[in-house]
C-alpha cells in the first residue's frame, strides 16, 4: 500500500477514501448525495429516512453559533417510498450510498430497510424518541439498540451501521449493546443536546425550542466518544463530529476511527472533502504513513 | 449567526395582498440576496430585501399572514443577508461585485448595457433594488412587471422611474391584457445583454423558455424560490435537480442556461422532500 | 428596585450582583479569591477541596482549544486542613465564598464541610470517581446524589448547593435527587467529557489523556441544562458554562438561571466580572427590565 | 492553542546539570517569556526561551532529565510563548513593548541607560536574551553570573560579550567566592537605572533586600518560579500572596516593590496549594 493510497475497506464496502459525507447534510435529494460524490466523498449517507412523511420542525431549523451548528431539523423525510427513486440516483454518483433509517422500533427498521433496498450499508439512526419511553430517545436504551440492531441485520445482507448518540451517561454501554446485536461499525457521534435563547425576546431560536450542536464545538467530545469506543469493541467506529479540516480528521483516526463522516463543514465549502484528502494524503506522504498506522494510535502511545 | 432584532419603523401598504415592513436596520446586501425573518414563536421564512432594511411581504399563508398584523414597533428577527444575488453587469462597474448567479464572461463596453427586468407579482421585491442599482450604474433597463390585476402591480411608481416600463395584467385591467410573457412580445429580445427575472415559477418558466427560443437563455438570471429549512447551505432541503445545487447558497439567482435543463417549472419540493408537481 | 440594581438573595445570601467566580478557576488561594471578589465577582467559588491533599493529574492539565478550553486538574487542593486558613483569607473579600467541597461518599462531604466552618455556603461537586463504580462518577448516580446533599444538608445551616456534571442521559434526574436531598439550588454545568490528541505524535495531550471541555463551546450545553433543570425543580438553577459576555449571562439567565458563575473567561479578561455586571445593568435599564424579569423568561414565551 | 511540535535539531552542553535544547521552531518572544514543553507522555513544564528557537534546561528532576536524555531528531511539544517578559527600557527603544512587570514610569535621555543583570545558576536562561537585546539597544550593561563553581556558570562567554561581566562561585572555583550578593558590593548600586535579575528564590531574595536596602526595589525586575498547572492564567495554581496575582500571566516578571511585599522568600506552594516554607 502506497503511503498517499486512502482507500479503505470499511465493513466489506470499498471506499476510495475514508472521508464520507454525514447523515442529514445535502443528503436530502439523490442528485445532492451525487453531487458531494463529485466532490470527492468515499461514501455517502442520506438524510435519515423513516417510515411515514415528516415535514420536520417548524423553522428556524438550524442557526451558525460562534462555534458550531446547532439544529432540529426534526426528520424531515418524504418516506422510504418516495426516498427509493432518490436511492438509485445517488449510486450513480460511484460511491457507496448508505441509507441512514430511523424508527421507533425494530419492525419500522426492518420496514423501512426493506422498503429502501439497494443502499449499499444501512445506518441505525437511534436518535428517534423513543416510542415508550418519555422524553427520551431509542438511543438511550441498550436493551432497544441491541434489538434494533439485531432486527436490521437480519433484514438485509449488506452492512449495518449504528449511529450513536453522545447523550448518554456512557457511550460505550450503548456501542457494546450495537456490538452484541451483530452490527458491523459504529458510528460517533451525533449531535450533542443543546439550545439557543434569543436574548432580544426571550425566545428560544430553534422552533423545537432546543436541537443538537455540531461543529468545531463537538470535535473534543466526538474524539473522546470515538477514542472510548475503539478502545471496548472489536468492530470500527467511524468518527463524526465538527472535523472540517484533514488535522481534524488525522485527530479522529488517531482516536481509533477508521473512517470520519463531515457535516457542518460542508458550511466553509462544499469542496471539503477533496480538501481533506488530500491534506490527508500529503501527510501520510509526508510522514511515511499509511492509514493503518494512524487509525487507534493514540491507544498504542498510551500503551507504551 | 443569530437573528438580529429587527423593529419594525414604517409599514406600507404597497397592493391589497402585499405590504412593505421598513425596520431599523440596515443590511449590506447585494440585490436579489435574502434574509431568514423570524417570527418569533411561529416559523421563519427566506424573504428578499427590497431595500437594505425593507422587505416586502405577500400574504399567502399563516407566517405572512403573521408578518402582515405586525404593527409599528413591533420586532422581528433576521438572519442574512445569504445566497448570491443578481450579478449586475455594466460599463459602470468592472468589479463584479454583488455574486451573481450568472456566468462569468467579461463585458466589454459595448455589452451589458441594455438590460430587461421582468417582475411577476411580489418577484418585483428582489428586482427593485437591481433596478435601482442598475439605473445609478447607468444601463439601460426597461422593466415589465405583471401582476394578476391592476390592484396587485408592485413597485409600480418606484420602478417606473428606473427605465422604460411597461405593465401586463391577467385581466387587462392595465397594460398589456394577459401574461407578460405576452408583453414581451413588442421588444426585440436580443437587442438586450442581459435578462433579469423574478415571480411565480411557472411564469419563470414560460419567460425563460421565449428566451431559450431567441437563444438568449444564457444571458438571464432568474431567482428562483424552494422550501428552505436552514438557509445557509447545509441541511439540503432546497436542492434542485440534477445539478444538486441549493438554492438557498448556490442561489437563489441562477442562470437561464443552467435552468432551462433543470426542474424548473416541472416540480419542486415540500417541507418533506417530496416531490410536488407544477 | 431600580431596574440597575443587580443585587439579589440566593439561597439566603445576599449577592451585590449574581456573576460569580466559578469552581476552580483562580480559587487556589485565599488571596486569589479575594482579588477576584475585587473584579467585581457578586461571589465566589474555591477550588473543590477534599479530605486528602491530592497533586492532581499530571500536565498538561489545561488546553485552549480553538472554541473552548478542556482541562483535567485532577482536583489538586491541599485537603480542608490546610485550605482553612486560605477560606478565611478569601472572605475578606467582601463577597459570600462557597467552598467546594468533593468526596466520595456522604461521610467524606460531611467531614470536609466540618473542617471548612465559615464558607457562606457549600457547593458540592459531586464529580469526582464513584468509589464502588467502575470509571462513572458519584454525579451520574441519583441514589448517591440524594444521599450526599442529605449529609450535607444535616452537617450545616448555611447554605447548599449541588453541582451537576452534563455528562448523564439524564440531567434532571440528577437535578431532581438533589433537590429531595435538600439542597438550596443547583449549579450547572460541569464540564463535558472530552479529549483532544497531538497529531504530530499521536499522544492524547492531557496528562490525564481526557479531560472536560469548557468555555464557549459548551455554552448551548448549558443553556439546555439549565432550561430543563428551572423547568422541573423548584429551587434555584445557576448557570455556569461558556459565559463571558453580558449577552451570553442574560441568555442563561433567561433559560432560568438565577445567577452565573464565570469560570474559562477569565482567560481573556480578569476583569469580567464588571465587565458583565456593567452591560448587564445597562441592558435591563435600557429595556427598563429587573432580573427577576428576565430569570426564566424563555419558558414563559414558550407557554404564551 | 495546542502545542507546537518541536524537532531538536543542536544539543549544546552548557554545564555538568545544564544543556540548550535547540529546536526547528522559532517564537516571537519577548525576553523572560515562557514556554510550556511537554514531554509526550511524561509531563509538562514550564522553560524560559534563552533564544527564539531554544530552551536550556537544568536536569533537576523527571522531567528535565527526560529532557537531557534527548537526542537530535526527537521532538518535544510547545505552547507558548506566554506571560509577560522583562521589559527593556532604554533611550533605543521608548515604544515598551515587550510587556514588563515594572512600573510604566517614562526614562527621559539620561535614564535606563545603565543596567544590571543578575543571573543565578539556570536563571541565566531568560537573561541572556535580555541582556543581548540591550547591548543591541546600545544599553551600558553590566553583568553578575553565580553559580555553585566555575563548571557550572551558564552562558558565561556569551554574557561576556555583552558588556561588563563579573562572576560569583560559592566555592571561590572561579570570580567572587561566594554567593552573587557578595558580587554586588563592587558595583555603586544607585547609579544603575534598571535590575534585572533570575535565580533560586533565595538569591533573588537577598539581591531584592540588597536593593531595597539601597532604595531600588522599583527599578527591579525579578522573574518568579511558582509551580505552573495551566500556564495561561486560568487554574490560579500559580497565584502569590497577597496580591493574588498569577505568576504564569500577571507575570512571570515582576517589579521588585510589588515582590518585596510578598511571599517572595517566605513560601512557595506545591502541585496541591499547600504552602512549602524556604
Ligand atoms: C429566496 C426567496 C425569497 C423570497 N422572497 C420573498 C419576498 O420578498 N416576498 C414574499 O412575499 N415572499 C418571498 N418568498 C416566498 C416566501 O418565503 C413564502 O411566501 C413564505 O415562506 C410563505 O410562508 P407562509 O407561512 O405565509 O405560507 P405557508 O402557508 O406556510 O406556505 C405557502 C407556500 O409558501 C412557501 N413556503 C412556506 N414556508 C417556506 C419556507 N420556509 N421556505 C420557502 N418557501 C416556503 C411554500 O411554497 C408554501 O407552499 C421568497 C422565497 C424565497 C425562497
Ligand atoms: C517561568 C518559569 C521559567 C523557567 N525556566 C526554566 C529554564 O529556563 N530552565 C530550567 O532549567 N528551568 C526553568 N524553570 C524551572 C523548571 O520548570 C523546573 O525545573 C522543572 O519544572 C522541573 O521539573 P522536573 O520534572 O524535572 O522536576 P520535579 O522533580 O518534578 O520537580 C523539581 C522541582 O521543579 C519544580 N517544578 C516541577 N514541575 C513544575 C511545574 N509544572 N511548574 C513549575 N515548577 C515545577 C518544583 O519546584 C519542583 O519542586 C522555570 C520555571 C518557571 C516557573
Ligand atoms: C443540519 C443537520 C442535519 C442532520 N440530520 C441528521 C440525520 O438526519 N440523521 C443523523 O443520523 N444525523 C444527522 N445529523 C448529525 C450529523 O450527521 C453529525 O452526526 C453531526 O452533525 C456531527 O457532525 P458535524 O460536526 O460534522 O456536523 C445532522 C446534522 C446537521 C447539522
Ligand atoms: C481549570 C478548571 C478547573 C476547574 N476545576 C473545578 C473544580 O475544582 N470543581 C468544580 O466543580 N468545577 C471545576 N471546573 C468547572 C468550572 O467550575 C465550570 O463548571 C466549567 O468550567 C464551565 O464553566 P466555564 O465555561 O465558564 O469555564 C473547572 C474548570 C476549569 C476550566
Ligand atoms: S435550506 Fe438548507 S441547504 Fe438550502
Ligand atoms: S498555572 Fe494556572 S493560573 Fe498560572
Amino acid at each position: 500500500m502506497s503511503s498517499t493510497d486512502l482507500s479503505i475497506e470499511l465493513t466489506g464496502l470499498g471506499l476510495e477514501n475514508p472521508i464520507i459525507l454525514a447523515a442529514g447534510v445535502l443528503g436530502t435529494t439523490g442528485t445532492s448525495l451525487k453531487r458531494m460524490a463529485g466532490e470527492g466523498a468515499g461514501a455517502v449517507v442520506t438524510k435519515s429516512i423513516g417510515s411515514e412523511p415528516k415535514e420536520g420542525h417548524p423553522n428556524p431549523t438550524m442557526l451558525k453559533l460562534d462555534c458550531g451548528f446547532l439544529n432540529a431539523m426534526g426528520l424531515p423525510n418524504p418516506s422510504y417510498k418516495d426516498f427509493r427513486k432518490e436511492l438509485s440516483i445517488a449510486s450513480e454518483g460511484g460511491v457507496p450510498v448508505i441509507a441512514s433509517v430511523f424508527g421507533a422500533h425494530p419492525d419500522e427498521f426492518q420496514e423501512i430497510i426493506l422498503g429502501l433496498e439497494g443502499a449499499s450499508a444501512y445506518e441505525l439512526n437511534v436518535s428517534c424518541p423513543h416510542a415508550s419511553g418519555y422524553g427520551t430517545v431509542v438511543g438511550t436504551d441498550p436493551v432497544l439498540v441491541e434489538e434494533i440492531t439485531r432486527a436490521a441485520k437480519r433484514t438485509t445482507d449488506v452492512p449495518v451501521w449504528v449511529k450513536l448518540t453522545p447523550n448518554v451517561t456512557d457511550i460505550v454501554e450503548i456501542g457494546e449493546a450495537a456490538s452484541r446485536g451483530g452490527a458491523d461499525a459504529v458510528v460517533a457521534i451525533n449531535t450533542v443536546r443543546s439550545m439557543a435563547i434569543d436574548i432580544h425576546s426571550g425566545y428560544p431560536i430553534l422552533g423545537n425550542l432546543y436541537g443538537g450542536l455540531s461543529g468545531p464545538a463537538v470535535r473534543p467530545v466526538a474524539v473522546k466518544c470515538v477514542y472510548d469506543l475503539y478502545k471496548a469493541l472489536d468492530i470500527p467506529v467511524i468518527g463524526v463530529g465538527g472535523i472540517g479540516s484533514w488535522q481534524d480528521a488525522v485527530e479522529m483516526m488517531m482516536a481509533g476511527a477508521s473512517a470520519v463522516q463531515v457535516g457542518s463543514a460542508v458550511y466553509d465549502n462544499v469542496n471539503i472533502f477533496s480538501e481533506i484528502t488530500s491534506g490527508l494524503s500529503a501527510y501520510l506522504k509526508a510522514n511515511d504513513h499509511c492509514l493503518d498506522d494512524i487509525t487507534g494510535l493514540a491507544h498504542r502511545k498510551v500503551e507504551q | 449567526m443569530r437573528p438580529v432584532n429587527a423593529e419594525i419603523t414604517e409599514i406600507i401598504r404597497e397592493t391589497p395582498t402585499i405590504i412593505t415592513l421598513r425596520t431599523d436596520i440596515e443590511l449590506d446586501a447585494a440585490p436579489g440576496q435574502f434574509v431568514m425573518v423570524w417570527v418569533r414563536g411561529l416559523d421563519e421564512i427566506p424573504m428578499a430585501l427590497s431595500h437594505p432594511g425593507s422587505i416586502t411581504v405577500q400574504r399567502v399563508g399563516e407566517a405572512t399572514e403573521a408578518l402582515s398584523r405586525l404593527e409599528v414597533g413591533d420586532s422581528i428577527g433576521i438572519r442574512g443577508p445569504f445566497g448570491n444575488g443578481f450579478e449586475v453587469k455594466g460599463e459602470g462597474r468592472g468589479d463584479g461585485d454583488g455574486g451573481g448567479g450568472g456566468n462569468g464572461e467579461e463585458y466589454g463596453d459595448e455589452k451589458g448595457n441594455k438590460i430587461m427586468v421582468i417582475a411577476g407579482g411580489v418577484g418585483g421585491a428582489p428586482l427593485l433594488p437591481l433596478a435601482q442599482q442598475a439605473q445609478s450604474l447607468g444601463l439601460d433597463v426597461t422593466i415589465l412587471i405583471g401582476a394578476r390585476t391592476a390592484d396587485e402591480l408592485l413597485f409600480e411608481e418606484y420602478f417606473s422611474k428606473c427605465g422604460a416600463f411597461s405593465v401586463a395584467t391577467d385581466d387587462g385591467s392595465k397594460g398589456h391584457h394577459g401574461f407578460i410573457t405576452g408583453a414581451m412580445d413588442q421588444f426585440n429580445l436580443a437587442g438586450f445583454d442581459q435578462f433579469y427575472i423574478c415571480g411565480p415559477e411557472l411564469m419563470m418558466k414560460s419567460v425563460l423558455d421565449i428566451l431559450q427560443a431567441a437563444g438568449l437563455e444564457a444571458m438571464a438570471q432568474l431567482s428562483l424560490h424552494r422550501y428552505f429549512k436552514c438557509g445557509i447551505g447545509v441541511c439540503g432541503a432546497c436542492t434542485i435537480d440534477p445539478s444538486g445545487l441549493r438554492v438557498c447558497r448556490d442561489g437563489p439567482v441562477f442562470s437561464g442556461d443552467l435552468l432551462i435543463k433543470s426542474e424548473l417549472g416541472k416540480y419542486h419540493r415540500d417541507a418533506t422532500g417530496k416531490k410536488i408537481m407544477f
